[in-house]
């Protein structure tokens, strides 16, 4: 399993890591810095981890998906720091068999990873910045 | 016993390790929670707030200790 | 729209292509040449495609799958010609706002392109060839 | 008129473009079917096999003529 905390995504690394010649799908997922949230403008975001307890989290979740499906690979790579609009901040990137597996594996991925990964997003618009989730 | 913040407990914090005074009797992670929300009320405004015992999630009857790395998880928005 | 035949697939293609400040999610599936098939080593892939036809038809997939989901861009690419297992395809990327919608996309994409664009997969394993799907 | 051959369906002609005989009276793709699978049997073992006039795939009741692209389209395997 390829599992990274980084500054700078780089978006050749997952795609080279889960090629093989045994897998016949890959699917990737990119979550990427939207312009804009709830209406407003956003300038950038910035990302914080409890690296240790988050590399370990995101290595659980590779684990169950490797138990949960067929999978030949898994990548989950996260980006901290501060992010412009358009940068990439999250891949996630698994190769199996079939189709099937790597589209069901990767969605559930990116969906435990923003459930369960101590990551935290700051989002800074014109006016003023909140911590995404924080309050009810 | 020193306690890691991230993302809005350390705002409401300020700052990025909370110590416990000595003379408090916290035993559990329970009654770390309930320390904080009498410390720092914006704390129980927050959607969820999760502690982490040597970076696991713990539950509230998980006993603490000085040996223990413990951190406030805030509800948490990567991806 | 980036809708393209090519000899050989750059995978750095289609997420640059897709990357933009408005979107928020990235789905990218990438299909590979497996080593094996049905229990026999695969040497070897040749595809064939009626480009003209093809073309026209990946178009009409992209289209449609602005028209049902909530899309940014895409992206489909595939192969002709000679491949070795680990190499990739087919790439099919889509970009929206939020995840629901790549990941429902891309799925249907790559479906319906197995389903109707007029290309064709001949596998060569040690002792013969077929045309893949083309008997009951 | 000339068809063009893909896939199973030149391997089976044994070259990419089939001549249709001036003589041969085929008005409809339905009736280039029909005289298909009268010269070539093993085109009627296919999966199946559809016919793309002008690169459009085409009903049986479709009108085929000289000025238009007329393709085999034997079970397709992309991807």
């Amino acid at each position: 399993m390829l599992i990274r905390i980084v500054e700078h995504i780089d978006l050749g690394e997952a795609p080279a890591y889960l090629g093989s010649e045994e897998t016949g799908a890959i699917n990737l997922f990119v979550g990427t810095v939207r312009n804009h949230s709830k209406g407003k403008k956003v300038l950038h975001l910035d990302f914080e981890a409890y690296e240790p307890m988050a590399l370990k989290e995101m290595e659980k979740l590779g684990l169950q998906a490797k138990q949960k499906w067929p999978l030949y690979e898994v990548a989950i790579i996260h980006a901290v720091g501060h992010k412009l609009p358009g940068q990439p901040v999250v891949v996630i990137g698994v190769s199996s068999a079939h189709r099937d597996a790597s589209f069901e594996a990767c969605r559930w991925l990116i969906d435990e990873l923003k459930r369960t990964v101590p990551i935290w997003k700051k989002e800074f618009y014109e006016d003023n910045s909140v911590w995404v989730n924080a309050h009810p | 016993m020193e306690i890691l913040l991230f993302g809005i407990t350390r705002d409401i914090a300020g700052k990025a390790k909370l110590s416990i005074p000595a003379g408090e009797q916290l035993q559990t992670v329970g009654d770390l929670k309930v320390w904080l929300g009498q410390q720092y009320p914006a704390m129980q405004q927050l959607s969820s707030l999760a502690v982490a015992v040597d970076s696991e999630y713990a539950d509230d009857s998980m006993p603490i200790g000085n040996n223990s790395e413990i951190a406030l998880i805030p509800p948490v928005s990567g991806g």
